[in-house]
C-alpha cells in the first residue's frame, strides 16, 4: 500500500480546532460525545480522524458544520477558526454561508443523502445557484460537467434523472459533485465508502485523491477503516471516546504507533508484513458509557499494558517529534520499558 | 491538560491485571415496546389524554349508577332550564279552566274619545300556571289585542308578542298559558277598529310571574309519593339538574352519560374498523402495485361515490330493523363503508413511498413474507398518517351518526347522543346556549384525548424519534 | 403520461358506470316511489304518470333506455322540480358548488399546510399546543354551528359599521363567496393542519435535509423546497377526494347561506326519491370524483417521481 | 463558556418563524376582530338597520322564498310556495279582497244558479303580451286541468263541473266538460250536481285561465321558465334564476293596475332556513320574515313589532283502522285520548304564540251559518283525566284478550319539530299508562309510502284548507277517500258528507258538518294536536300585506309603502 508522502513543510492550517466540547441530553442523562479535541487541518493535505464507531468523530465534524440538532446536541466549549473566524459561532463569512461555498461535505449514507422528488442535476445546480448566483441553465450546466469529473457515464442524460435510478457508488459520486461545486478549500467527508462495495470503494477515494491534487483542497476524511487511512491520508488523529488519543503523520502512526490503542487497531487489521503474527486479535471489551467517562484514561479498561495511575490520572500529551504526540502514561520517565515493546517511544538516539 | 508535573512513586507504575469485564451498561437495553411505553409514560401530554380517557370511562359506565337520573323523564315545566339550583315551586291546587270576565257595555256616550284606553287589572295572582288580566270595557272598541313581553315596552311600543284578538266586546279578560317561566312580564292591551286596525295608544301591567305546581302534578312527575303530604301554600323544591335540561325538560347531565354510550362506542369503535380496514387494502394495494393496484383504486373510488343516504335506507331493511328500533348495526356497518375509502388512499400514498427504502428489499432478501413486510416494516412508518386520520373520523363519525339518527336510521328515541343533542343545541343557540355547549364539550374532549394519545403515539413509536427526545 | 391519463379515463367510465348501475338498483330495492303525493291521487292520474315517465315499464328495460339516454348525455327529466330537464339543474347549480368547493380547499391547503408546518417546526410548544386546541374546537362543532355562528358575526359587523361589509347571504359576487368558502373549509384546514403537521416532523430530520443545510442553502430554500415538497405528499393524496367531497357536502352552507348549490338537490333528490336527480347527481358527481382523482394521482407522480415510474 | 446555540438553527427558524407567525397572526387577528366588532354591535342592539328591504322611490319589496316554487303550471300546481307566485302573477274570475270576500277579478259580472253559473269576462282584462282574455283561455285551462294526459294532483277541485269527474278518470272526451265560452265575453258553466261553495273555488289556482296556442308553443315545457308563462295577474315573473332569484314586476296590462301600488316584488334568496332569513331581516336585507322560537327571543331583544296569524291548518295523530292493528280498538283510543291535552302540548313544548290547542278537525275560523262555525256548533272535549285513561285501558286490554299491549309505532317525519312531538308523545304515554311507543322517523317519501300501505298504529298527519268552506275538512274521512290513510268507515259519516255535498242550504249542510263533528268525537277517529299558527316581523313601513288561511298568502297586491313608521 503506498503510503502518502512524508510530512511536508509546515503548511499555514486551513483550520484549527481547539479544545472542542459536545454533549448531548437524553433520556439517560447528558452523553459527553466530544472531550475536548484539537486538530488542525492543512491546506492539500488529507487529515484522516479514525476510530471506532461511537468514539465521536462524526459528532465532531457535523457540530463544526451546525449540522446536528440543537437541541438535544450543544457545543459547550471549545472554537473552530477557519480563514480568521470562529465557524462554530459564526457560519456567514461576508455574507455567504461557508457550508457549501468554502467547505463541501459528503455523508456516509447516500442512498438517503439526496432529495428523491428532485432531479440529481437540479440538487447540484442548487449549490451554484444559492452560492455563485449562477441561472438555473448555467448551473445546470455546470452541474453536467461536474458529474462528468466525478466520472459517471452520460452526465447529461443522468444529472435530469431521480436519485432512487442511481446505485450507491453513483449517488456518492454525484454528493461529491455536489461538494465540490464551489471548490470548497475543505472537503469533509464523513465515512464516505462505509456504505459502498470494496470495488467503487477504491474507485471514490482515488476520485478524492485526484480532486485533491487539481484542487489542493484540504480533506477531512472520517473512517472506522484503517486500509481508506493508508491509501488518503497526510496526518491522522486516533480518536478513543471522545478524545484524540495519538496524532502523527500516516508514517508515524502505521510505522511509529506510540499509543496502545492505536496498537490494537493496527493489530485488528490484516497485514502482509510477514514478522507480524498472522491472525487477528480483536481488541477486548467495548468503549465506555459516554455518561460517566472515566476518570484516568478512557482506554485503561481495554488497555493490556494498563497501570495503576492509569486509572485515576488522564495521561499528559507526550509528543514524539514536533507533529507526533501520544496521550499515554507509557512514555513517563517512571513507566517501565520493558513492557509494550512495539511501542514506539521516540528516536533513541 | 494538568500543567504541573505530577510526582509519582515507582509503584504507581506496576502493571495491573484488569480482568476483561464489560463495561456494564449503566442504561438499561429496552426492547421496542418497552421502550415506546416508557416513551410515552414520559410523554406530558400522551398521559393527560390517558387520563381523560379513563374519566370519560367512568363517566359512561358509572355516572348512571352515582346519577340515577332517567334520561328519558320530561319535566315541562322546567324546559330549557339553564345550569343552576334547583328553582322551588309554591303548591296550588290543580288548574282549572277558568270562565274568564265579562261585563255588560255601558251605554253608548258618544263623549269617550276614540283614543281612551282600557285599564288593565289581574283577576288573580299570577302563577306559572296561568296569568288571567282583565280590564274595563272601553264603548268605542270593536275588539282588544293582548300582547307580552319580556322587556318593559316604553318607550318605543315595543309591545312584544301579539297573543291573542278579542273580538266579543262583552268578553274583558284573558288567561295567558303559554311557555310561563318565573320572572316578570309586561301585558298591554290595545284596542282595535272594526276592520283591526290597532289604536296607537296602550296600556301595560307589569306582571310578577311565581312558579308553583299542583300537588297531582308531583305526583305524576313521580317528585312525591302520594298527594296527601302535600298542602297548598308549601314549598316543594323541584329536581335538581345540575347541568340544566333540554328543549323537552329532560335531565342534560343523564342525557350526557346515556349519550356517551352510543357516541363513545360509536365514535371509537366505527373509526377503529374502518382505520383497520383502510390500512389492510391500502398498503395490500399500495405494495402489491401494477393492474390490481389500479382496480383496488377504482373500487375505492366507487364506494366514495355512491349515493350514502340510499344505502343507509336500504341497510336499514336488510338489517330488518323494524320501526322505531335502534339501528345501531347498520349504521356500523354504514359508517366503515364510508370511512375506509380515505384512510385506503392516504396509506397507499404513504406505502407507495415507503416501498422504494433500502431496508424493505433488504428485509425482503432475508426472506420476508409480504405481510410480515406490511405489518412490520410498513405500517409503523406510516403510524404518523393513521392516526392523525384515527383522530379526525371520531368527530365525523359521532356527527354523521346524529343525522342518520335524525333521519330515523340510527338510534331512535328516546336514547340520546351527544351528535343528535348538539344538532338539537344548535336551534336554540343564543337564547339557550348550554344545550349546544355540554354536548360539544364532552366531544372536544374525546377527541382531544384521541388527538393527545395520537402524537404521544406517535412520537413513542416512530423510532427515529427515539434519539431526539 | 399521456398514454397513462388515458389509461385512467377509460378506468373512470368503467367505475362511472358501475356507480351508476348500482345506484339504479338500489334506487328500485328503496321501498316507495316519486309519484306518491302528500295528496293521495286517483289511479288514473297514477297510471298516467307513471306512464309519462316510463315507470310503467319492466326494471330492466327502464334501466337500458336510462343508460342509451344518459350515454347521449341525456339525464331525463326531474320528477319533482316542474320537470326541470335534470342537465338545466347540473348545469346551473354545479358550477356554484364547485366554485365554492375549490375556493374552500385552497383556503383549506394554504391554511393546512401553512399552520402545519409551523406546528411541527414548534413542536409542543405554545403555537404548536394552541393550534392543536383550535383544530379541535373547530372539528368538535357540527358544521352547522360554525355556519350560523360565521353568519351571525357578518350581521353584527354590517349592523355596527352600518355598511354593508360583505352581503349575509345569496350569491352573485365574489364577496358572496368569502365566508361561505372559509366555513366550508375550516373542517378540511384542520385536518390537513394535522397531517401536514405529522409529515413534516417526520421529514425534518430526514438525512437530505442535513444534506440541504450542508449545502449551506438558506433557511426558506431549505422549508419550500426540500422539506415542503417532501411533506406536502400526503396532503396531496387527501386533496382529491376532499374537493369532491366539499363540492357536495356544502348542503348545510348552501342552506344557511342561500347558495343556489347542487348540494341541496342531492338531499332532497333521495328524499323525494326523484329516480331522475338521484341518478344525474350521482353519475356526475361519480365522474367528478373520478377526474379529480386522475388529477391528485398525476400531480403526485410530478412531485414524487416515484410513483410515476411505479 | 455558555451554551452556544447553534447559528445554523437560528438562522432557520428566524426566516420561516416569520413567515409563519404573519399567517398565524393575520388568521387569528381577524377572526378577532370579527368577534370584537360582532360583541360591540350586539351591544348596542343591532343599530340603525340599512332599510334596503323597501325602497320606497322604486316600490320595492325585497323577500326570501323559503323553496324554488315546484310547480308554475296552474293546472298542476300543488303547493303554496307556487300558489302564491301564481297568485300575484295570473287571475281567475274571482278572487279575495282581504276580509275573505269574493269580488270581480276578470270577470266584471256573474250569475250563480244551482245547476250552473254564468260569468261575463271585462273587455280590459289582457295578457301579458297584449291579447284579451277570453272565455276560451278557461275552457281550454279547465279540460286541460282534468285531462288524464296532465295527470294533475288537483284535478279534484274541478268535479263539481259537469262530467268532470268522468273526464279525469278517462271514461269520456274532455270536450263533453260543463264549461262552454258562449262568446270571446261570456262563459257559461253547468254543474255536475249542486254545489253551494263553487264561486269560492273558482279564485283557486287550478281555475286560473291558459291560452291554448301558448300553451301548446311551449310544448310541454310551460312554466318550467320565466319565458315559458304568459301572465294575466297584477305582476309578471321578469327573472327566475332556478334555487336563486325569483322577481316580480307591475305588469302594465294588468286591467286594475291602478290598485297596485308596489312595483317590484324582487325575491333574491331562497332557503328555508329560519335563522339565515332572521339574519337577512336583522341585516335589512329583506321586508319580511317567519319566525320560529330561537328567532322570538331575539326579536324581543332587538324590539321588533311581532305580528300573528293563523294559517287555517290542522294537526293530529291519526288511527290505522285496519283490523290487524290494535288502535282499531274503541277502548283503546279512548284511553288515549282521556291522557291527551292539546294545552299542555302547544303551551309547553311548541311554546310559538300563535298555535291554539286542537279543540276538532274543523279550525276557529271557519265560517258556519252566519257566524263563526266553532260557535254555532260547539265541538264536544274531553278533559284530561289519568285514572278513567287507566280504567279504559284495563278494559281494552280485556277485550284484546292480551295482559300487556304491544309497543305501537309512532310514523312521523325528519323534521326537527316533528321530532319533538313525537318524542313528547312517546314519554306522555310511557308516564300515563306504562305504554311504550316506538317513533319511526321516515324521510318524505318513506312515510307518504308507509302511510299508504298502513304501516303505522298511530301518524302525525295535517291537512290545510283548498277553498273556504268545511267540507274541504269534512270528506277527510269519507271511505272513498284516499286521504282517510287510517281506513276509518263509518256509513253514517260518509251518508252525513254525501249531504253536505249536495245539497246547497247552508243550514242542512252546517248541521250535518257539526254532525260529523260529533261522530269524529265518539269513535275517537283522530287524537287532536294543535292548530297552526305563523308568527312574523314585518318592516313597519310596509302597510296592507294581506295574510289569510284560503287563497294567495302572502299577498301584497293591496300593498303600499309609507315613509316613516
Amino acid at each position: 500500500m503506498p503510503i502518502r508522502s512524508e510530512i511536508s513543510s509546515d503548511d499555514p492550517p486551513v483550520l484549527t480546532v481547539d479544545d472542542l466540547h459536545v454533549e448531548f441530553d437524553t433520556y439517560g442523562g447528558i452523553v459527553k460525545a466530544v472531550r475536548g479535541v484539537s486538530f488542525n487541518v492543512r491546506a492539500g493535505k488529507t487529515l484522516a480522524i479514525v476510530g471506532e464507531s461511537g468514539c465521536g468523530k462524526s459528532v465532531t465534524v457535523q457540530s463544526i458544520m451546525g449540522l446536528i440538532p440543537m437541541p438535544p446536541g450543544r457545543i459547550t466549549r471549545g472554537t473552530a477558526m477557519f480563514e480568521g473566524v470562529d465557524v462554530i459561532k459564526q457560519k456567514i463569512i461576508n455574507g455567504q454561508d461557508i457550508r457549501g461555498d468554502r467547505v463541501g461535505m459528503i455523508f456516509q449514507d447516500p442512498m438517503s443523502s439526496l432529495n428523491p422528488t428532485m432531479r440529481v442535476g437540479d440538487q447540484i445546480a442548487e449549490t451554484l445557484q444559492v452560492h455563485r448566483g449562477y441561472s438555473h441553465k448555467q448551473a445546470f450546466a455546470r452541474a453536467v460537467d461536474l458529474l462528468g469529473e466525478t466520472r459517471i457515464p452520460e452526465p447529461a442524460a443522468r444529472a435530469r434523472q431521480y436519485p432512487f435510478t442511481f446505485s450507491g457508488g453513483m449517488l456518492q459520486r454525484a454528493m461529491i459533485a455536489m461538494a465540490i461545486a464551489c471548490e470548497p478549500s475543505i472537503l469533509v467527508a464523513d465515512e464516505p465508502t462505509t456504505a459502498i462495495d470494496v470495488t467503487t470503494q477504491a474507485q471514490i477515494l482515488d476520485l478524492l485523491l485526484e480532486l485533491q491534487s487539481k484542487t489542493g483542497m484540504a480533506v477531512v476524511l472520517i473512517t472506522h477503516n484503517l486500509g481508506v487511512v493508508a491509501r488518503m491520508a497526510d496526518d491522522v488523529a486516533v480518536m478513543y471516546a471522545g478524545e484524540i488519543v495519538e496524532k502523527g503523520s500516516a508514517d508515524d502512526i502505521f510505522y511509529r504507533a506510540s499509543h496502545p490503542y492505536t496498537l490494537g487497531l493496527q493489530g485488528a487489521m490484516p497485514s502482509n508484513d510477514p514478522e507480524r503474527e498472522q491472525g487477528l486479535q480483536p481488541i477486548e471489551g467495548t468503549p465506555p458509557d459516554m455518561f460517566d467517562p472515566p476518570k484516568g484514561c478512557a482506554y485503561y479498561a481495554r488497555c493490556p499494558y494498563a497501570m495503576r495511575l492509569c486509572a485515576q490520572n488522564h495521561p499528559e500529551r507526550s509528543p514524539l517529534n514536533p507533529h507526533h504526540y501520544a496521550n499515554c502514561w507509557l512514555h513517563h520517565d517512571g513507566a517501565p520499558q520493558d513492557i509494550a515493546p512495539h511501542l514506539f517511544r521516540g528516536e533513541t538516539a | 491538560m494538568s500543567t504541573a508535573p505530577l510526582s509519582f512513586d515507582p509503584a504507581d507504575f506496576e502493571p495491573v491485571a484488569v480482568e476483561r469485564k464489560t463495561q456494564t451498561m449503566s442504561r438499561p437495553s429496552l426492547s421496542y415496546w418497552q421502550d415506546a411505553w416508557r416513551r410515552l409514560k414520559a410523554n406530558r401530554r400522551a398521559l393527560i389524554s390517558l387520563y381523560i380517557v379513563v374519566a370519560l370511562a367512568l363517566f359512561t359506565l358509572g355516572g348512571p349508577l352515582v346519577w340515577t337520573v332517567d334520561p328519558a323523564t320530561q319535566d315541562l315545566d322546567q324546559v330549557s332550564q339553564p345550569p343552576g339550583l334547583p328553582p322551588t315551586a309554591v303548591i296550588v291546587t290543580p288548574y282549572q279552566p277558568w270562565a274568564g270576565v265579562t261585563a255588560t257595555l255601558p251605554a253608548q256616550n258618544a263623549g269617550v274619545a276614540k283614543e281612551a284606553t282600557a285599564a288593565i287589572r289581574l283577576a288573580e295572582p299570577a302563577t306559572t300556571q296561568a296569568v288571567r288580566i282583565a280590564w274595563d270595557p272601553v264603548v268605542s272598541a270593536a275588539g282588544y289585542r293582548v300582547y307580552r313581553n319580556v322587556y318593559s315596552p316604553e318607550p318605543d311600543r315595543a309591545l312584544g308578542l301579539p297573543l291573542a284578538e278579542v273580538f266579543n266586546p262583552e268578553q274583558v279578560s284573558f288567561e295567558d298559558r303559554l311557555d310561563l317561566r318565573p320572572g316578570r312580564y309586561w301585558y298591554s292591551i290595545v284596542l282595535l277598529d272594526a276592520s283591526g286596525g290597532e289604536a296607537t295608544q296602550y296600556t301595560t301591567l307589569q306582571v310578577e310571574v311565581a312558579r308553583v305546581t299542583s300537588a297531582e302534578e308531583a305526583v305524576v312527575f313521580g317528585w312525591v309519593d302520594d298527594a296527601a303530604t302535600l298542602q297548598p301554600g308549601d314549598a316543594l323544591e323541584l329536581p335538581y339538574h345540575p347541568l340544566g335540561t333540554d328543549y323537552l325538560g329532560r335531565d342534560m347531565l343523564a342525557r350526557l352519560m346515556y349519550g356517551a354510550r352510543v357516541s363513545l362506542l360509536i365514535g371509537i369503535v366505527a373509526p377503529l374498523l374502518f382505520v383497520v380496514a383502510g390500512i389492510a387494502y391500502g398498503s395490500a394495494a399500495g405494495f402489491i402495485g401494477g393492474r390490481l393496484d389500479q382496480g383496488m383504486m377504482r373500487f375505492a373510488d366507487f364506494v366514495v361515490a355512491l349515493p350514502f343516504l340510499l344505502f343507509m335506507i336500504l341497510f336499514k331493511i336488510a338489517f330488518g330493523i323494524g320501526p322505531g328500533e335502534s339501528g345501531i348495526m347498520p349504521m356500523l356497518v354504514a359508517l366503515v363503508i364510508l370511512g375506509w375509502p380515505a384512510t385506503a388512499r392516504l396509506v397507499r400514498g404513504q406505502i407507495l413511498q415507503i416501498r422504494e427504502e433500502g431496508y424493505i428489499a433488504a428485509s425482503q432478501l432475508l426472506g420476508a413474507k409480504t405481510s410480515y413486510l406490511i405489518m412490520r416494516h410498513m405500517i409503523p412508518n406510516t403510524m404518523g398518517v393513521i392516526l392523525v386520520t384515527l383522530t379526525f373520523a371520531v368527530p365525523s363519525v359521532i356527527f354523521t351518526e346524529a343525522f342518520l339518527s335524525f333521519i330515523g336510521m340510527g338510534v331512535a328515541p328516546p336514547i340520546p347522543s351527544w351528535g343528535s343533542m348538539c344538532n338539537e343545541g344548535i336551534r336554540t343557540m343564543l337564547s339557550h346556549p348550554h344545550e349546544l355547549i355540554f354536548p360539544a364539550l364532552f366531544i372536544s374532549v374525546t377527541v382531544l384525548a384521541f388527538n393527545l394519545l395520537g402524537d404521544g403515539m406517535r412520537d413513542a413509536l416512530d423510532v427515529r424519534m427515539r434519539g431526539r427526545e | 403520461m399521456l398514454r397513462y391519463t388515458i389509461r385512467r379515463l377509460v378506468q373512470g367510465v368503467i367505475t362511472v358506470w358501475f356507480i351508476a348501475t348500482t345506484t339504479f338498483v338500489a334506487m328500485h330495492m328503496v321501498p316507495g316511489d316519486p309519484l306518491t303525493s302528500e295528496r293521495a291521487t286517483t289511479v288514473e292520474i297514477r297510471r298516467n304518470l307513471e306512464e309519462r315517465y316510463g315507470l310503467d315499464r319492466p326494471i330492466f328495460e327502464q334501466y337500458v333506455i336510462y343508460v342509451g339516454n344518459m350515454a347521449r348525455g341525456d339525464f331525463g327529466i326531474s320528477f319533482t322540480q316542474q320537470n326541470r330537464r335534470v342537465n338545466d339543474i347540473i348545469r346551473e347549480h354545479f358550477p356554484i358548488s364547485a366554485t365554492l368547493g375549490i375556493l374552500a380547499i385552497t383556503f383549506a391547503a394554504f391554511g393546512g399546510i401553512l399552520w402545519g408546518a409551523l406546528t411541527a417546526l414548534y413542536r409542543n410548544q405554545l403555537p404548536d399546543v394552541a393550534i392543536m386546541f383550535l383544530v379541535i374546537l373547530a372539528i368538535s362543532v357540527p358544521s352547522f354551528v360554525l355556519a350560523a355562528l360565521g353568519q351571525i358575526t357578518l350581521v353584527n359587523i354590517n349592523a355596527g359599521l352600518g355598511v354593508t361589509v360583505l352581503p349575509v347571504a345569496g350569491w352573485g359576487t365574489v364577496q358572496h363567496m368569502i365566508v361561505p368558502s372559509l366555513v366550508l373549509g375550516l373542517g378540511t384546514m384542520a385536518f390537513l393542519t394535522r397531517l401536514m403537521r405529522s409529515s413534516m416532523l417526520e421529514i425534518m430530520n430526514a438525512d437530505f435535509i442535513r444534506t440541504a443545510r450542508a449545502k449551506g442553502l438558506p433557511p426558506t430554500r431549505i422549508f419550500l423546497k426540500h422539506q415542503l415538497r417532501n411533506a406536502a405528499l400526503p396532503v396531496v393524496t387527501v386533496l382529491g377526494p376532499a374537493i369532491a367531497a366539499i363540492t357536495t357536502g356544502g348542503f348545510v352552507v348552501e342552506l344557511v347561506f342561500a347558495i343556489p348549490g347542487l348540494g341541496r338537490y342531492f338531499v332532497q333528490a333521495v328524499q323525494q326519491l326523484d329516480y331522475t336527480v338521484i341518478m344525474g347527481t350521482t353519475v356526475f358527481y361519480g365522474a367528478f370524483l373520478v377526474v379529480m382523482v386522475i388529477i391528485v394521482d398525476l400531480v403526485y407522480g410530478l412531485v414524487d417521481a416515484r410513483v410515476r415510474m411505479a | 463558556m455558555g451554551e452556544i446555540e447553534n447559528p445554523a438553527n437560528t438562522v432557520s427558524r428566524t426566516a420561516i418563524k416569520q413567515v409563519l407567525w404573519l399567517s398565524v397572526v393575520a388568521t387569528v387577528g381577524f377572526v378577532l376582530l370579527m368577534g370584537l366588532l360582532s360583541w360591540a354591535s350586539d351591544l348596542t342592539g343591532g343599530g340603525p338597520r340599512t332599510l334596503s328591504g323597501i325602497d320606497a322611490n322604486t316600490g320595492t319589496v325585497t323577500l326570501v322564498l323559503a323553496q324554488e316554487p315546484p310547480q308554475l303550471d296552474s293546472t298542476r300546481a300543488t303547493d303554496q310556495v307556487s300558489g302564491m307566485i301564481l297568485g300575484h302573477v295570473m287571475e281567475g274570475l274571482l278572487r279575495y279582497d282581504e276580509h275573505q270576500r269574493l269580488e270581480a277579478a276578470v270577470a266584471e259580472r256573474w250569475d250563480l244558479r244551482e245547476t250552473g253559473a254564468t260569468f261575463w269576462l271585462r273587455e280590459d282584462a289582457l295578457w301579458s303580451d297584449g291579447q284579451p282574455v277570453t272565455a276560451h283561455d278557461f275552457v281550454f285551462a279547465w279540460q286541460t286541468a282534468l285531462d288524464p294526459a296532465t295527470a294533475s294532483e288537483y284535478a279534484f277541485i274541478l268535479y263539481p263541473l259537469k262530467n268532470a269527474e268522468a273526464i279525469n278518470t278517462g271514461q269520456s272526451p274532455r270536450n263533453q266538460l260543463g264549461a262552454r265560452a258562449i262568446s270571446d265575453r261570456v262563459l257559461e258553466v253547468e254543474l255536475e250536481r249542486p254545489t253551494s261553495h263553487f264561486s269560492k273555488l273558482v279564485a283557486f289556482p287550478t281555475y286560473f285561465p291558459l291560452r291554448e296556442d301558448f300553451y301548446r308553443s311551449r310544448d310541454g315545457r310551460y312554466g318550467s321558465d320565466a319565458v315559458d308563462l304568459l301572465y294575466n295577474g297584477p305582476f309578471q315573473m321578469v327573472r327566475w334564476v332556478h334555487g336563486a332569484h325569483v322577481r316580480l314586476e307591475k305588469n302594465p296590462y294588468y286591467w286594475d293596475a291602478e290598485r297596485i301600488r308596489i312595483n317590484v316584488l324582487d325575491m333574491p334568496y331562497i332557503t328555508s332556513d329560519t335563522t339565515a332569513a332572521v339574519n337577512l331581516f336583522k341585516q335589512g336585507a329583506i321586508a319580511t320574515t317567519g319566525l320560529d322560537a330561537e328567532a322570538l327571543d331575539n326579536a324581543l331583544k332587538l324590539r321588533w313589532n311581532i305580528k300573528r296569524y293563523q294559517d287555517g291548518s290542522v294537526f293530529y295523530l291519526d288511527f290505522n283502522f285496519r283490523p290487524e292493528r290494535i288502535t282499531s280498538n274503541y277502548s283503546l283510543r279512548k284511553a288515549l285520548e282521556l291522557i291527551n291535552d292539546p294545552s299542555e302540548l302547544v303551551y309547553k313544548v311548541i311554546k310559538i304564540p300563535g298555535y291554539q290547542p286542537g279543540v276538532s278537525l274543523f279550525p276557529a275560523w271557519l265560517n258556519g251559518v252566519n257566524g263563526l262555525f266553532r260557535q254555532e256548533y260547539p265541538p264536544p272535549t274531553t278533559r284530561p283525566n289519568v285514572e278513567e285513561a287507566r280504567r279504559y285501558l284495563a278494559l281494552a286490554k280485556q277485550e284484546l284478550g292480551v295482559d300487556a299491549i304491544p309497543p305501537l309505532v309512532l310514523l312521523t317525519g325528519d323534521s326537527p319539530f316533528s321530532n319533538k312531538h313525537a318524542e313528547y308523545y312517546q314519554n306522555l304515554v310511557m308516564q300515563t299508562l306504562g305504554l311504550e311507543v316506538k317513533i319511526d322517523k321516515q324521510i318524505f317519501k318513506q312515510r307518504l309510502a308507509k302511510m299508504t300501505s298502513g304501516d303505522f298504529d298511530l301518524v302525525a298527519a295535517g291537512w290545510g284548507p283548498d277553498f273556504d268552506d268545511p267540507l274541504t275538512f269534512a270528506d277527510l274521512y269519507a271511505s272513498w277517500n284516499q286521504n282517510n290513510r287510517g281506513l276509518y268507515k263509518n256509513p253514517e259519516l260518509d251518508r252525513l258528507v254525501r249531504v253536505a255535498q249536495n245539497s246547497i242550504d247552508p243550514k242542512t249542510r252546517m248541521d250535518a258538518f257539526g254532525e260529523i263533528q260529533n261522530i269524529l268525537y265518539e269513535d275517537v277517529v283522530l287524537l287532536h294536536n294543535y292548530e297552526r299558527g305563523i308568527v312574523y316581523v314585518q318592516d313597519p313601513r310596509l302597510r296592507g300585506v294581506i295574510r289569510r288561511a284560503v287563497g294567495t298568502d302572502p299577498d301584497y297586491t293591496n300593498a303600499f309603502i309609507i315613509d316613516t313608521p
